[in-house]
């Protein structure tokens, strides 16, 4: 099998009295797109910070890329290469659409330290370049996110992901309030993810599509990883039976 | 004639009379314009509102000082622009060297709290006690009265004759008659000892009273004294309970400084000192000034 | 089809809540234990077990008090009062001025001395009422941001109260006036209005309005709450207590000034936040807010007591008022995390 | 698989979209001709073609005006600041001390007379940016709300300013020191430091940060900005953008007054907020403050001018200031509804 | 066909310059189960938001339980037996389970007019009963909402109009962020009024529920309303092709 890319041992977090991540095991291989489902509550939203260095994790290992790390916050995940779309959009409704694609790494003209000056030229025809290619239309750029519909600014959190990710991507729930079309889109750049063979984890309460998509499904339950399978060798049924705990050991070995 | 006047504030009781003694003495003549601006004890925008006056045209310009170390600024505006000025109530630190067209009317501050305290001492000394315990009220802490106040009261108890007298706390109330009544009180809980309330206003001094009466100290034992010889302070002393205050004539001097600064307009020579004198009050001779603020 | 919807493991459900004012009131005690301390330490004598000390404790502070009753509810909403202190400056001039007595030569009205004291009490509530409700309608109407609007009444109320006797102070007052504020008159109108307002706040309509508006104004609209109304009736209240404050003030000190109330606004947000209440909205209590007040009172008789020296006062307080949030803000942090 | 994300039609897509700015500078245009218009009527003269007033106008608000930059940017990042005025006053005191000539002979340091004129300078910047930076480390780090700590800090930064010489002012400053705030140097000082935070905020990352943040906290710290550090610094710098509002004061009225800079912090929010600042945070410029700052030196000077009543002043200033807040709101409500 | 509830002849609404909502004319009869799909920006809510007079229509004319109706507000809308689950759900944080459920229409004790006396242990009893119908389970009522998982909030929104509609009860997008077993019981609730009659309006991007649950479903696309098909006369292709626009004449007669 291909090299380990992520790998979580015994990934715990705890708010208050609340377990909400117990004893994580979890492994991405290069290239591989796994799907994280779940009730509601199950701690996928969990996972994923701990990961990516939004909260601090109770205890735990987390290893990427190689070596073990432990992230200060979601400046140096991001640094070494993971991206993430989180569950509540992540975006500054004031800003314009390649302000938000650069919030955090600006490109810059001169550096004067805090006071560098912006490269705005830049940065607008980047943007460009990576919505192309992403076939998301948004008419000018230069207007605040605000002003933007729903879909639209799904498409721009999940265009900043995929125009940085180098290593990994992780997206939480990206489709959930998209319609139909919306929806389609962002499978699209999702397939386009597998083949520049970029590794994912996808959280989604969407069954068809997740199988439509990913290779391998994780399913959470209480906090609790309770099954891995390979989407070709299970169904919905089955995936459903894990979430609702009618199946399901409460420890499985990492694949 | 138009003469612009800025008053260092508006509430407070003292400058208040000052203020009306003034429009009131305008009202009286013919073709004299007054215009009052409170400067809301900011020298910034006193030193505005004096060059808004010179931009509008005003014929004379009356100033009530709100920091009397920052009048060169003002005199200079003023002198630059040819237009009268006359200081009232606060002493100017320039007050040597204005020019021909400036002048000064006011009582001098540093007389009222050396009065106050020497009649304090007096009376301390009349009832026979060769130790007094001594507490003050201090007006707001960054203005200069209260500052000047309180040092004559350090003052004359430096003084040979006076120095049986013991301040033994010192406390702020911002002018204010409530915070004094507070203040007085939790002293009163705290079982402090004294002989003597000094307070750099009539308002504190009113407050403490308040406060001793309503937790049953004997008035007669105690010497209060206050500074203003406001209404309320001569009610306070026809009842027995006020002791000291000093009356400083703030109709007089907004009458003086509007009489000088007319007649600077007209060109006509003024003396450029013009003291009007504190005066204190005492039961014996409260009657003279029950009208006066 | 059995279902439970929680699905991460608790295992704090049972444990009964600690309410916020409890932490409010322990940290009242901690201030007072150390008054205490160091009182025994320096002055030889206790600080808290002096009747006269407990009763100014709360008489200095209930004046204030009273207007943080009405601060409270409108900092539940989600808003902020700037306007109570300049409110109760206003009304205390106006007020006072239908109950001035005859013996009294210059009076405001010489015609309308020695008028029965319900008159200035309504003339209060009624111009008290008037502000807040402007207050009101500004920030639900034009949805001006709160502090703007109480920003411009404060401004504009503190004017009309210097505007009113053009300075002069209006004292004099007939004796039933003067009997509002005297002894410990001011502390029993507070409690029975903080009484009031904590059962209109936890048992009634009006308050679980006010805490929905807070919370989620948008979900209140949509529940068929009359938000603009509502609003307006809150800060209307908060306009009557400041007038009622206005009252026992101006009574208390048998005068009424234009700069009277001064800061009071600042003091009365600090005491509603320091009990508790959440500048966000949704959350807080009369309690609270009458605890935050009695921070503030004992720390006010601590100073005197210790005789701290008056230049260091104001430097202290700064810190208290930050520490005391501070406290309370990690004490819930804290609580949130480790339980 | 073309798809178009913008779904419903719309009509207004190329119409260009007026900038906030443009509604204030019509409102100052508005009010000045009213003015105007009013003083050929009644006075007969013109308000606005007067070189001495149009001078003043702007020279006796640029002192806030330098405050509100400072105050800008803490908005813009969904803060406010109380403190700027009572850091004006504690700085004033303190930068003026070390400014004092040898001739006067009461200098607060007999010792330290005549110092060159950069040690004020450095003193004001070091005390204003040290203050601010107390506020941002206590907004940042523990979670207060900003109300609170600011406030705290004016309670306390006052009682420094009081407690530094006991409440005696500071004068007699060198020339040098004189010269800082002489003539119409606090219009160039305030026009400088405007086009330099005009710059920070729409060319540089530090700008990108602050409206960042004040639109979604949450969202700028996931996107990896340092928020706390950031938090800090724009603290800091209004901060000591008030301490060089102290220099300039201190030195336009040659004196340092403990009292200094009252209320200051009221004037710069209001000025920010009638400016477009959203007080809601992510929205506003140092234009639109710079134009509010205008409004308010209109309003004073015009009162001036047509010689209102000082009692109707601050009646007429509190109705203007909501007035103009209304008026924003309502424009872009209407924007908003009907283009 | 049965007797009309809800009509709606030419409604309009504009934003500006944004026209949302055009000339849409919708017919609910009683008892009738209706899905409204089209993508993001469609107009959905929009037309949510006039019905129930959140907002205020630009034109057009409503017509509600047989007489025409011009609600000044949201409260009039449910005090004539309307009841909405509002696409942001429309809570309050702060307070407990009753308080929501009960918000602006608390039982009282004694009528004080603003200040009349809550009867809070009647409001528990009676929520716990509604909930009890919807088979939602709440650990603890008097716990404030906002502890609570997005599952168990959404429950609470759902159950409050289940609860009081009497003739009408509309849900914008109720299932969009719950997992799988959360989807299902409210699939569960929505089946529940269908038996006991109540009409209902169900706003959705989940193709796969329409068909399982609904009558009829309604397409909008840019703010029109385009096609009005019966659900067992259709399919997912066809619904797709007029959501995208693919088919699709723009206006459609009212059935
Ligand atoms: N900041 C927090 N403080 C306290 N509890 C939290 C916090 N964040 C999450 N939880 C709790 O942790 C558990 C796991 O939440 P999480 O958001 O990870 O669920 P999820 O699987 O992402 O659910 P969903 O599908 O609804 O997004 C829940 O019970 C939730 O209430
Ligand atoms: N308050 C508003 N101001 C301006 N435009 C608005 C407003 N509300 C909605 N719109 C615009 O109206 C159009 C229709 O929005 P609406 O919310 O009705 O879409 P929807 O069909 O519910 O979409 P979704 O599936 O994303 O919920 C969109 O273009 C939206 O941007
Ligand atoms: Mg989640
Ligand atoms: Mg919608």
């Amino acid at each position: 099998m291909s090299k380990v890319i992520l790998e979580t041992r015994g990934l715990t977090k705890r708010y208050g009295g609340v377990h909400a991540l117990e004893d994580a095991n979890f492994v991405l291989h290069e290239g591989e797109h796994v799907a994280v489902v779940g009730d509601n509550g199950a701690g996928k939203s969990t996972f994923v910070r701990q990961i990516t260095a939004v909260e601090q994790r109770t205890s735990g290992q987390i290893f990427f890329d190689g070596r073990e790390v432990n992230y200060a916050g979601p400046l140096e995940a991001r640094e070494s290469g993971m991206e993430t779309v989180f569950q509540n959009l992540a975006l500054a409704d004031d800003l314009d659409v390649p302000s938000n694609l650069y919030l955090g790494r600006e490109l810059i003209k001169f550096n004067l330290g805090p006071f560098s000056i912006l490269d705005r030229k830049a940065m607008r025809e980047r943007t460009q370049a990576a919505l192309d290619r992403t076939a998301v239309r948004i008419p000018n750029l230069s207007n605040p996110i605000r002003n933007m519909s729903g879909g639209q600014r799904q498409c721009v959190a999940i265009a900043r992901a995929a125009a940085f990710a180098s290593k990994l991507i992780i997206m939480d729930e990206p489709t959930a309030a998209l319609g139909v079309q919306e929806t389609g889109q962002v499978e699209n750049i999702i397939r386009g993810l597998k083949e520049r063979g970029v590794p994912l984890i996808l959280v989604s309460h969407n069954l068809r599509q997740v199988f439509d998509l990913v290779d391998r499904i994780v399913v959470f339950r209480r906090g609790r990883i309770v099954a891995s399978l390979r989407a070709d060798e299970t169904d919905g049924n089955d995936i459903v039976s894990y979430i609702t705990g009618v199946k399901g050991q409460s420890d499985v070995a990492y694949v | 004639e138009n003469v612009g006047v800025s008053m260092a504030l508006f509430d407070d009781n003292f400058l208040t009379v000052l203020r009306n003694g003034m429009t009131d003495y305008a009202a009286t003549l013919d073709g004299v314009n007054v215009q009052v601006e409170d400067a809301g004890n900011d020298v910034g925008k006193q030193l505005d509102q004096v060059k808004n006056f010179i931009a509008s045209g005003v014929d004379a310009i009356v100033v009530n000082p709100v920091d009397t170390s920052a009048t060169q600024a003002i005199s200079d505006a003023a002198a630059a622009a040819n237009v009268p000025l006359v200081y009232v109530n606060r002493e100017p630190v320039n007050v040597d060297t204005l020019p021909d067209s400036q002048a000064y009317v006011a009582s001098n501050d540093i007389e009222s709290g050396t009065l106050q305290t020497k009649e304090v001492c007096r009376l301390l000394k009349e009832a026979g006690k060769t130790e007094a315990n001594i507490l003050v009220i201090m007006g707001e802490l960054s203005n200069q009265a209260a500052v000047v106040r309180t040092k004559d009261i350090h003052d004359v108890i430096a003084t040979d004759e006076c120095s049986f007298m013991k301040i033994v706390d010192e406390q702020t109330s911002n002018w204010q008659r409530d915070q004094a009544a507070n203040l007085m009180t939790n002293w009163l809980s705290s079982g402090v000892q004294f002989d003597a309330v000094i307070a750099n206003n009539d308002e504190s001094a009113v407050g403490a009273i308040q406060s001793m009466k309503a937790a049953g100290v004997g008035m007669e034992d105690v010497v209060v004294a206050g500074i203003d010889a406001t209404q309320d302070a001569l009610a306070a002393m026809a009842a027995g309970d006020l002791d000291v205050t000093v009356f400083q004539d703030a109709a007089g001097q907004g009458q003086g400084a509007l009489d000088a600064a007319l007649k600077l307009a007209k060109g006509e020579a003024v003396e450029q000192k013009v003291y009007i004198p504190f005066q204190l009050v005492t039961p014996d001779n409260m009657q003279d000034f029950m009208a006066k603020n | 089809m059995a279902v439970s919807a929680v699905s991460a493991r608790t295992d704090s459900q049972s444990r009964p809540v600690r309410p916020p004012e409890m932490n409010v009131f322990i940290g009242l005690l901690v201030i007072a234990l150390v008054f205490e301390a160091l009182g025994w330490l320096f002055i030889g004598q206790s600080f808290v077990f002096n009747l006269q000390r407990l009763q100014i404790i709360i008489l200095q502070v209930s004046i204030v008090g009273i207007i943080a009753i009405g601060v409270t509810q409108v900092i539940i909403t989600g808003g902020i009062d700037l306007s109570s202190g300049s409110i109760v400056g206003a009304t205390a001039m106006i007020a006072m001025s239908f109950a001035q007595s005859s013996d009294y030569a210059r009076a405001v009205y010489p015609a309308l001395t020695d008028l029965p004291v319900i008159v200035p009490i309504l003339v209060a509530l009624v111009i008290g009422g008037l502000a807040g409700s402007i207050n009101g309608a500004l920030i639900a109407y034009t949805k001006i941001p709160p502090f703007i609007a109480t920003l411009g009444m404060m401004v504009a109320a503190r004017g009309v109260a210097k505007w009113y006797t053009k300075g002069q102070p209006v004292s004099f007052p007939t004796e039933s006036y003067a009997w509002i504020g005297a002894g410990l008159n001011p502390v029993i109108i507070f409690l029975v209005l903080a009484l009031l307002f904590h059962l209109a706040l936890k048992y009634t309509v009006y308050g679980n309005h006010t805490y929905a508006i807070g919370s989620n104004q948008q979900a209140a609209r949509v529940s068929g709450i009359r938000v603009e109304r509502h609003l307006v009736m809150v800060y209307a209240i908060a306009g009557m207590l400041a007038g009622i404050a206005a009252l026992v003030l101006s009574s208390k000190n048998v005068t009424a000034q234009a700069g009277m109330g001064m800061m009071y606004e600042l003091d009365a947000i600090a005491m509603a936040v320091i009990g508790g209440v959440s500048l966000a909205g949704g959350r807080g209590s009369v309690v609270g807010t009458a605890l935050g007040m009695l921070i503030f009172g004992v720390i006010i008789s601590g100073f005197t007591f210790l005789r701290i020296d008056a230049y260091y006062q104001e430097m202290i307080k700064g810190v208290i008022i930050v520490a005391a949030v501070v406290a309370d803000v990690a004490r819930q942090q804290r609580r949130a995390k480790a339980v």
